[in-house]
């Protein structure tokens, strides 16, 4: 038997040039949604014993531990990342350790694209896309938060203080990678605040 | 543009990341007497809203944040915001009280009611 | 009789500076009784009064207006006056209303500029397409002028359109109603006003209708922050208004009043020279004979009374004109407004008698209810004064909802307007 | 003064006279310096006459000093970069600028139009309504045409917009809006506690007037203190100073909309590829409106003639650009500060005299006037102007308050005019959001009094005009608003010091001879030519209301909004009526405060980024096959794949019969999916469909129905039993978001106790469907690791394993009513399989067919599709499927509607097959059948086509029909006029065209 052949959403695009920041797409990412109650103790129980980790009650954090990342989406759901290979290993071993917990565990590792904005002035770029107030320090790496950009849905991710993550479903991968490419153009930079020259 | 925000997970946004849902405190007849629901009763949970000019109760839901429907209380002349609560709450107290008209009775009812059980 | 108007009116009266022009209408003190009250002096309050006048006799009748007539929709909204509907019933009060606007000036000798020049419903997705022929053929058999044109005839009509097959929303045709149009709003309302005094009607402006007063299940008079005043026959037209005066009478109404938004652009020349409607992008365009663009979108989301409404709407309203008519990305935005409209479960107005006796109601015109004054003041007046539905009034009753008979148009096409 | 005869031989603080720039204006070429705008390099040359106005089309010059200004309007650049009605004060000069003047023809000189000012007796306000009426016709054709061709300012540019555009979203704590003394201050203390402060200013300089007013802080001129707080402002790290953007309106809850013109100034940042325009939307815990006051105009007889200016601006072009607005001018007043210009004027060598309306004018400015030996005229008033292109003298008459008219009258030879007749709080934003204004009888005009919003007014904008008060009342604003950080902010006041100035009279209408007084010339609202006549003539005729007379006379409507005029309006209308102006009202202040370009609302979201396309993983390969495109809600579908030598109408019926004969190959991955687990997912299921789902056996799939409340279907799908608990559901591509988001309504505030997770994931899985007598064949040559064999994997059934490799879901279900599998693998792995099923298929004749082909196949066998047999008032009952609405679930979503009297009545449109007498005519889409057929119409419609195809398999056509009672009338023969007078009739048959008992997806 030939080989699988695997195609990323993005894979098609070019490495843009004449931008403030950096973008790219991220390939090797695993994903994992889980359904759960926070507030049920054998969920949560079951869940770190497969994950390692305690999935975060806070609204909008993460946590991590070794290569596995749960990001908060609701009071009843998170996003669990991991490398493409690990997903459907941790997939099998969530749904085998709920059981009858009730609880609802999808691999969708191929449901999103995944587009990394790393760079000074990566805050203002995205300022372009969505309404949050991303230079509050509520905006601290680790944070999580699904937002309206441009015309569609995202979720946020921030990974370091000029890194971010852009998780879109993957139908619209272009066309968020086309709005990045449009508001991220050197000449269109803009600093919204620090110092500035003076105006004349 | 509202700013609205979420009481199950805390995210406050414009209004474009919710999703505004009408009326709050709307009694779905059939599930509760499905054999027993006369045409009126399925025309007012279907058409007649309260419709106030003043202090409203409605349904949003945290569209772009958790996902979760909730209440608000606003007033539907200054769009100031009253209060935010769970979907299965009545509002706060002191906000019920600013309740006018059908609102108004509405919650008298229902304090009522709930006092009985 | 008042003095009419006309090219020799306005020359003689330029003689004398215009020191001598007679008013509009009077301004009178309320009566303590009238035959029929009509709340709100709105184009389908007074249109209401001036046919109860004219054509069934009752000129001991009075328009009570909480503020200045014509100052609620009628004086805020695009103009759009079109009849190509899809329902039998629809398509039988918008034409009404659109063949007596075709006289209306001649008729009340008020210049209310009716000008036919065409009203073109862009199909911008297959479906869309489909939908509009589907109503083309509908309205074929009703005995309308109307068409579907081609994207070369649209780009004939409407020069300034992106013509661009490979845009996002490509002109795939239109439906095309010829002698559509627009018409000047505040004229509507006026010369119907200035008409309903002439027939001494009495147009009683700042006076707000606090509450309506019945006697079991009669109307008997009505409560007014100018006093009260006693009646027997109520008619409401008070659009966004209507739930809260129709509560004090003890009738609920399947209305929410949300914030319809509108905006014009700065004059300009000439550039488009029919009313274009792009539904699919929530957008409708047409250019004033001042050269003003004027420009309407869709409602705000939520209930509304502050006649303010969001930026979003108008946002996405005005991205999809610039999408549409690329050339308008360097004009600019002169002013925008919002008006309070009154929705129904659906999209389709109510003219009705109701529970109790002597009390009529007219409203739930929503987005489109410019196009339908005349057809509206007409077999509401014929309602009121025959206590019982005009035949062309009876589908709109208020008995439909509880039926399941909805009259809901927005479903084929999702026109609005 | 040789060819530049107007620019003075010094001063100018804005312009670098090192700096020669040229432009042109109407075609000739003309030279400025960097920092003049075009209104100061136009008069420079000696032009005065910049425009035409609206109606009357009388020659018009600069009046105002920024944004205010009403007059000199102008189109710069051209093609398909012109924009028109700029105001030439706010336009900055840049070498190679080329600017027009508008509402002319043939020259702005001589404009022909202009005739219209001798009618003008014979159209004042409101003459159209009076006219134009008959004969009816005329209207349209000949009266609205010649209106039309009159219609408008500038005109549009040409093409489309070559220039880009932005948004950007920013929340601060403070935006202070306005950069003079008044707002600089309230920033500075405002920044001084931490908060984050943006501060905009629509001038591309900030200071607003303080560089042109007289007070000194700290003993320094005001310019010198602003230069300070501006570097130190622009040093700080939580300050963001905006020059050229305007804060257009404000909305509810502090939401505000700042258009900043990035690159207009400057065509080199244009080519650099930096926007044009940007619009910042500003979400602010606390607005400061320090937006200043608008000089008003005074309505003397012929006010409006080039050469009359108001006196701040008459100033600003001696100060700023060292430009006199003449040789010998008059400073007429009501106030103390056109004694400023008077100074300034007199200062820079320019002939001044002052006519003040006042009884008595004794204020330290006046005095200092007088000692500079300027002639000042008290009691008096300009009553009328000489000239027509310019001004060549005025009269000046004595004056009394409530006079109406005057006798006698002298004339005094002058080229320009300086006016002031107060100053009007700038209150726009203030009340956009409706904040409460109230009158003040000192400065006779509004100032701001309640908001329900967090936002203060101060400075000018408060009605404050004491240069201490103001410094106190500012800084004051910014530090308790700004409070946020714990940082304290002592700011030192600097220490004001200035002219102290005695009240104004209020001055709405300075009277004159009879002559001019009934000649309609009291201009108050200039671009819209509306006079104190016309509003006098609204009042009389009984548009009482001041909403009224707005939208009669047209006064305050035009692109200036009424910054100028409104209040001087209101003012005749209170002396007019005998009310007092609270009492006669003010007009509703709207969005934007000055106009803003459409381009900067839709930003980047323009051509390809106007709305997203949604992409399947197979998208490109069906690009590669040149695959025409068919949108359904934001997808892109593949409708069918024309090959070389074919049109569209031939690779439909090719993939049609490739499905029927041999197999073919559809990417159904836009197909809605949603998981759905819980010990309560099967009762759910019950309540959301009409139909059973808790009989479903796991492994199975079922076609479910789902209807709204009102009893209407809005979605169709088939659902499959994974396990006990868990089920997922297909929902048609348009409805997989709204379903999902449905669900979880209905689960979050109606049945909150069940226990039932809805997880959407249409877009993890990539699916296509292998339909036709050989799909098995595929599926086997790919080789799959489960049984494929039809008792082991039967019609209507699912298995999970692996094929040619690739993890797959498969559903044994079929839309084509042929042997069908629907293949599903995880969204990446997408194109590989779907190339592998290709290669597979390859020898077995496989097609990829689109979703014409599929629509027809579907026909066929007389399956709806929502949205075509349904269009939203359509129950499941009417198309046939009461089968499918079970008698036995005691409530359901829609379930009680389908019980009200209409949606159980008689004649409701019912779902049919129609088969035309014609084998080869095909009914179009939407035609209707009619109860008889006549001559002309009206005629009764009894229902409508809904779908309608050539059928390839048949070899005729077929169409599907809702007809009132069609179940009731097989059989029957209609008729279906349709365009051109033709009738089509088509007999009702079953809607079932094909393999009635559905033998072929069963084998
Ligand atoms: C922005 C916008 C755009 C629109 N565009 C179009 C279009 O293009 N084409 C079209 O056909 N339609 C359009 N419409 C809809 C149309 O304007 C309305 O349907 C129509 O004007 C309604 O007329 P009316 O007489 O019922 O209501 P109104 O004109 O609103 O009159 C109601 C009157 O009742 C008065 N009133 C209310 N309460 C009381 C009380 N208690 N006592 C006394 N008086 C009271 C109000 O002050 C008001 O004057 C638009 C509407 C808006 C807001
Ligand atoms: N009679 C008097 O006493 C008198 C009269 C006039 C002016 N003054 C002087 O007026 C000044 C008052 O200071 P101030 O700061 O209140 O007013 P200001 O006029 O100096 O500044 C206001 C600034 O706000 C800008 N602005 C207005 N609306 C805006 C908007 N929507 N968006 C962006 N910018 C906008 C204006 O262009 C201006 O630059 C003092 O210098 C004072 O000396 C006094
Ligand atoms: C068809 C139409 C054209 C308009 N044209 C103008 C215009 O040229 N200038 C203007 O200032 N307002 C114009 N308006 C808006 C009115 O000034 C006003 O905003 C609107 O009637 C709503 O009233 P309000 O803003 O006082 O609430 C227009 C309104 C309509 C309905
Ligand atoms: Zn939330």
């Amino acid at each position: 038997m030939s080989e699988l052949y695997v195609e990323s959403p993005l894979a098609h695009r070019e490495v843009p040039q004449g931008l403030s920041i950096e973008l790219r797409e991220i390939t090797d990412r695993g994903m994992i949604d889980v359904r759960g109650h926070a507030t049920d103790k054998k969920f949560m129980a079951a869940a770190k014993k497969v994950l390692g980790l305690d999935l975060p009650k806070a609204p909008r954090t993460s946590v991590s531990w070794g290569d596995v990342k749960a990001l908060w989406l609701s009071i009843d759901q998170w996003l669990i990342l991991c490398s493409r290979a690990k997903a459907l290993e941790l997939t099998a071993a969530l749904k085998a350790e709920l059981g009858n917990i009730h609880s609802l565990v999808v691999d969708v590792s191929d449901m999103r694209a995944v587009l990394r904005l790393e760079g000074e002035g990566v805050r203002e770029v995205l300022l372009k896309g969505s309404s949050l107030d991303l230079l509050d320090e509520d905006y601290a790496p680790g944070t999580v938060r699904r937002m309206r950009y441009a015309e569609i849905a995202a979720l946020l991710h921030v990974v370091e203080e000029t890194v971010f993550d852009v998780y879109v479903f993957r139908s619209y991968a272009d066309y968020a990678w086309d709005f990045i490419l449009a508001t991220a153009r050197a000449p269109a930079k803009v600093t919204l605040f620090g110092a500035q020259a003076t105006p004349k | 543009m509202l700013v609205v925000h979420c009481p199950v997970c805390g995210a406050e946004g414009d209004e474009t990341d919710f999703h505004g849902g009408g009326q709050a405190h709307v009694r779905r007849p059939a599930t509760h007497d499905p054999a027993n629901v006369s045409d009126e009763a399925q025309r007012d949970y279907l058409f007649i809203r309260h419709n106030p000019k003043g202090l409203h109760f409605e349904r949003w839901r945290c569209d772009r944040g958790c996902g979760k429907w909730f209440h608000a209380a606003r007033d539907t002349v200054t769009m100031e915001f009253k209060a935010f609560y769970g979907i299965s709450e009545l509002p706060p107290r002191e906000v019920m009280e600013q309740a006018t008209g059908e609102w108004a009775t509405y919650f008298k009812d229902r304090l009522k009611a709930e006092a009985k059980s | 009789m008042k003095s009419r108007y006309s090219i020799f009116s306005l020359a003689r009266n330029a003689m004398n500076y215009h020191k001598d022009w007679e008013r509009a209408w009077r301004s009178p003190q309320p009566k303590a009784e009238y035959d029929a009250v009509i709340v709100g002096a709105g184009g389908h309050g007074l249109a209401t009064a001036y046919y109860l006048a004219k054509n069934h006799k009752m000129t001991n009748i009075a328009i009570l207006e909480k503020g200045w007539l014509g100052g609620g929709n009628t004086g805020r909204n695009t103009t759009i006056i079109r009849s190509n509907y899809l329902q039998d019933s629809s398509i039988a009060i918008y034409e009404l209303a659109r063949s007596l606007y075709e006289g209306l000036s001649q008729e009340l000798n008020y210049n209310v500029m009716f000008s036919p020049r065409g009203v073109l419903m862009l199909c911008q997705t297959e479906h869309e397409l489909r939908a509009f022929k589907r109503t083309a053929h509908a309205n074929r058999l009703a005995g309308l002028d109307c068409r579907m044109v081609s994207p070369a005839e649209v780009k004939e009509i409407v020069p300034i359109i992106n013509d661009d097959s490979n845009c996002r929303y490509p002109v795939l045709g239109a439906y095309y109603q010829p002698r559509g149009g627009t018409a000047r709003h505040d004229a509507v309302a006026w010369g119907y006003a200035r008409g309903a005094d002439a027939l001494g009607v009495d147009i009683i402006q700042n006076c707000e209708v606090t509450g309506i007063t019945r006697e079991g299940g009669k109307v008997v008079g009505l409560e007014t922050s100018r006093g009260s005043i006693k009646t027997k026959k109520v008619g409401v037209v008070t659009a966004g208004n209507v739930s809260t005066l129709m509560q004090t009478a003890g009738v609920r109404m399947p209305i929410e009043s949300l914030c319809l938004q509108a905006l014009v652009s700065e004059p300009i020349k000439p550039v488009i020279d029919c009313v274009v409607m792009a539904n699919t992008v929530h957008g409708y365009i047409s250019q004033s004979d001042k050269g003003e663009l004027v420009i309407g979108g869709g409602t705000d989301p939520y209930n509304n009374y502050s006649q303010r409404g969001s930026f979003p709407s108008l946002e996405h309203t005005v991205t999809a004109l610039v999408e549409t008519f690329p050339i308008i990305s360097r004009l600019r935005m002169l002013r925008m407004w919002g008006g309070i409209v009154d929705m129904t479960g659906d999209r389709s107005p109510i003219i009705s008698k109701t529970d109790v006796e002597g009390l009529y109601v007219n409203c739930g015109w929503g987005t489109g209810g410019f196009k339908a004054i005349p057809g509206s003041g007409y077999v509401f007046a014929d309602t009121i004064a025959h206590d019982r539905p005009h035949a062309i009034a009876e589908p709109f009753g208020l008995n439909r909802f509880a039926e399941g008979r909805l009259i809901d148009e927005s479903v084929a096409a999702a026109v609005a307007h | 003064m040789s060819n530049k005869p107007y620019r003075l031989a010094q001063g100018g603080s804005r312009i670098d006279r090192t700096k020669k720039l040229h432009f042109s204006f109407d075609g000739k070429q003309l030279n400025g310096f960097a920092g003049d705008t075009l209104a100061s390099a136009v008069m420079a040359n000696g032009t005065k006459l910049f425009g035409r106005s609206f109606k009357y089309h009388r020659p018009r010059g600069v009046v105002g000093l920024g944004s205010e200004e009403m007059n000199a309007l102008v189109g710069v650049g051209d093609g398909s970069r012109h924009e028109p009605n700029l105001r030439a004060t706010q336009v900055e000069l840049f070498d190679g600028l080329q600017a027009v003047s508008q509402n002319r023809w043939p020259s702005l000189a001589f404009d022909v139009s202009s005739l219209n000012s001798s009618f003008s007796r014979f159209i004042p306000g409101g003459f159209y309504y009076k006219t134009y009426m008959w004969p009816q016709r005329f209207w349209k054709h000949v009266y609205e045409p010649i209106i039309r061709k009159a219609a408008g300012l500038g005109h549009a540019p040409e093409g489309r917009d070559p220039d880009s555009y932005e948004n950007i979203h920013v929340h601060c704590d403070v935006l202070v809006v306005g950069g003079g003394v008044a707002g600089l201050a309230a920033a500075e203390s405002a920044a001084a506690t931490g908060a984050r402060v943006v501060v905009a200013d629509e001038n591309p300089q900030f200071g607003g007037v303080a560089d042109i007013s007289a007070g000194t802080l700290d003993s320094m001129p005001q310019a010198t203190w602003i230069a300070e707080k501006v570097a130190a402002l622009a040093a700080a790290e939580n300050v963001r100073l905006l020059p050229r953007a305007t804060v257009v309106g404000h909305w509810h809850h502090n939401y505000l909309m700042l258009f900043e013109r990035v690159a207009d100034h400057d065509p080199a940042l244009l080519r650099e590829g930096a926007p044009r325009h940007r619009l910042w939307k500003v979400r602010a815990k606390q607005v400061i409106l320090a937006t200043g006051a608008i000089e008003r105009p005074i309505a003397f007889a012929n006010n409006d003639r080039p050469g009359i200016m108001l006196a701040s601006a008459a100033r600003a072009m001696v100060e700023r650009y060292g430009v006199s607005p003449g040789v010998e001018g008059v400073v007429f007043t009501n106030n103390d500060d056109a004694y400023q210009t008077a100074l300034v004027l007199k200062g820079a060598g320019i002939g001044v005299r002052v006519v003040d309306s006042r009884g008595r004018a004794e204020g330290a400015l006046v005095e200092k006037a007088r000692a500079a030996g300027i002639d000042v005229a008290v009691s008096s008033v300009v009553s009328a102007v000489e000239g027509n292109l310019g001004v060549t003298a005025v009269r000046v008459a004595a004056y009394r308050k409530g006079q109406g008219r005057v006798i006698t009258e002298r004339k005094i030879s002058c080229d320009f005019i300086a006016m002031s007749g107060g100053f009007n709080p700038a209150l726009h934003l203030w009340c956009h959001n409706g904040g409460k204004i109230k009158f003040d009888d000192g400065l006779q005009s509004f100032r701001p009094d309640r908001h329900q919003d967090a936002i203060i007014a101060v400075g000018a904008a408060n009605g404050t005009f004491g240069l201490a008060d103001i410094i106190a009342e500012a800084s004051a604003a910014g530090e308790t608003v700004g409070k946020r950080k714990t940082k304290s902010a002592k700011i030192k006041l600097p220490k004001a010091e200035e002219d102290l100035q005695k009240p104004l009279e209020a001055l709405w209408f300075a009277p004159a001879t009879g002559k001019y007084n009934e000649g309609n010339k009291h201009f108050i609202d200039f671009q819209n030519d509306v006079t104190v006549a016309d509003l006098e003539l609204a009042q009389r005729e009984g548009y009482e209301s001041v909403e009224h007379t707005k939208r009669y006379t047209t006064f305050g409507m035009a692109t200036d909004q009424g910054k100028t005029s409104n209040l001087n309006g209101l003012g005749v209308l209170s002396e007019a009526t005998g009310k007092s102006i609270p009492e006669i009202g003010v007009t509703t202040f709207r969005p934007p405060y000055t106009p803003f370009s459409f381009g900067s609302i839709a930003g980047v979201l323009t051509k390809n980024l106007f709305l997203p396309i949604r992409r399947t993983p197979i998208y490109q390969w069906h690009a590669d096959r040149n695959a025409t495109f068919e949108p359904v809600g934001q997808w892109r579908r593949a409708y069918t794949y024309t090959g070389p030598g074919e049109d569209k109408h031939a690779s439909i019926n090719r993939e049609i019969l490739a499905v029927r004969h041999k197999v073919g190959l559809l990417d159904a991955s836009t197909l809605g999916k949603i998981e759905i687990k819980g010990p309560d997912a099967a009762e759910f299921l019950d309540r959301m469909y009409t139909n059973m789902f808790s009989t479903l056996k796991v492994g199975k799939c079922r076609y479910g129905l789902m209807m709204n409340e009102l009893g209407f279907l809005t979605d169709d799908g088939v659902t499959v039993r994974l396990g006990e608990d868990h089920f997922l559901m297909h929902t048609t591509s348009g409805g997989a978001d709204r379903i999902a988001a449905w669900l979880e309504e209905w689960l979050q505030t109606e049945w909150t106790h069940y226990k039932v997770f809805v997880t959407p994931v249409t877009e993890q899985w990539a699916q296509f469907a292998i339909a036709g007598p050989r799909a098995r064949n595929v599926l086997a040559k790919l080789g799959a690791d489960f049984d494929l064999s039809h008792d082991g994997f039967p019609h209507m059934s699912f298995k999970e394993g692996k094929l040619g490799g690739y993890p797959v879901r498969v559903y044994r279900i079929s839309f084509s009513g042929e042997q069908s599998y629907e293949v599903a693998t995880p969204s990446n792995m997408g194109r590989g399989l779907w190339n592998a099923i290709l290669d597979a298929g390859k020898e077995l004749g496989i097609e990829p067919y689109g979703t014409e082909a599929l629509h027809v196949l579907r026909a066929e066998k007389g399956f709806i599709v929502i949205g075509d047999e349904t269009d939203g008032t359509t129950t499941p009952i009417d198309v046939g499927l009461e089968g499918l609405v079970s008698k036995k679930k005691a409530d359901f979503i829609g379930k009680r509607s389908l019980e009200q009297s209409y949606l159980k009545g008689p004649n409701r449109k019912q779902l049919v097959g129609l088969l035309t007498e014609e084998p080869t005519d095909v009914l179009p889409d939407g035609a209707y059948a009619v109860r008889a057929v006549k001559d002309k119409p009206p005629m009764e419609m009894i229902g409508q086509v809904t779908s309608s195809y050539h059928s390839p398999t048949l070899e005729r056509s077929i169409a599907m029909a809702l007809i009132q009672n069609g179940r009731a009338r097989m059989g029957e023969t209609l008729s279906f006029p349709i365009e051109g007078g033709k009738v089509i009739r088509a007999k009702i048959v079953d809607p079932v065209f094909y393999d009635k008992e559905g033998a072929r997806q069963n084998v």
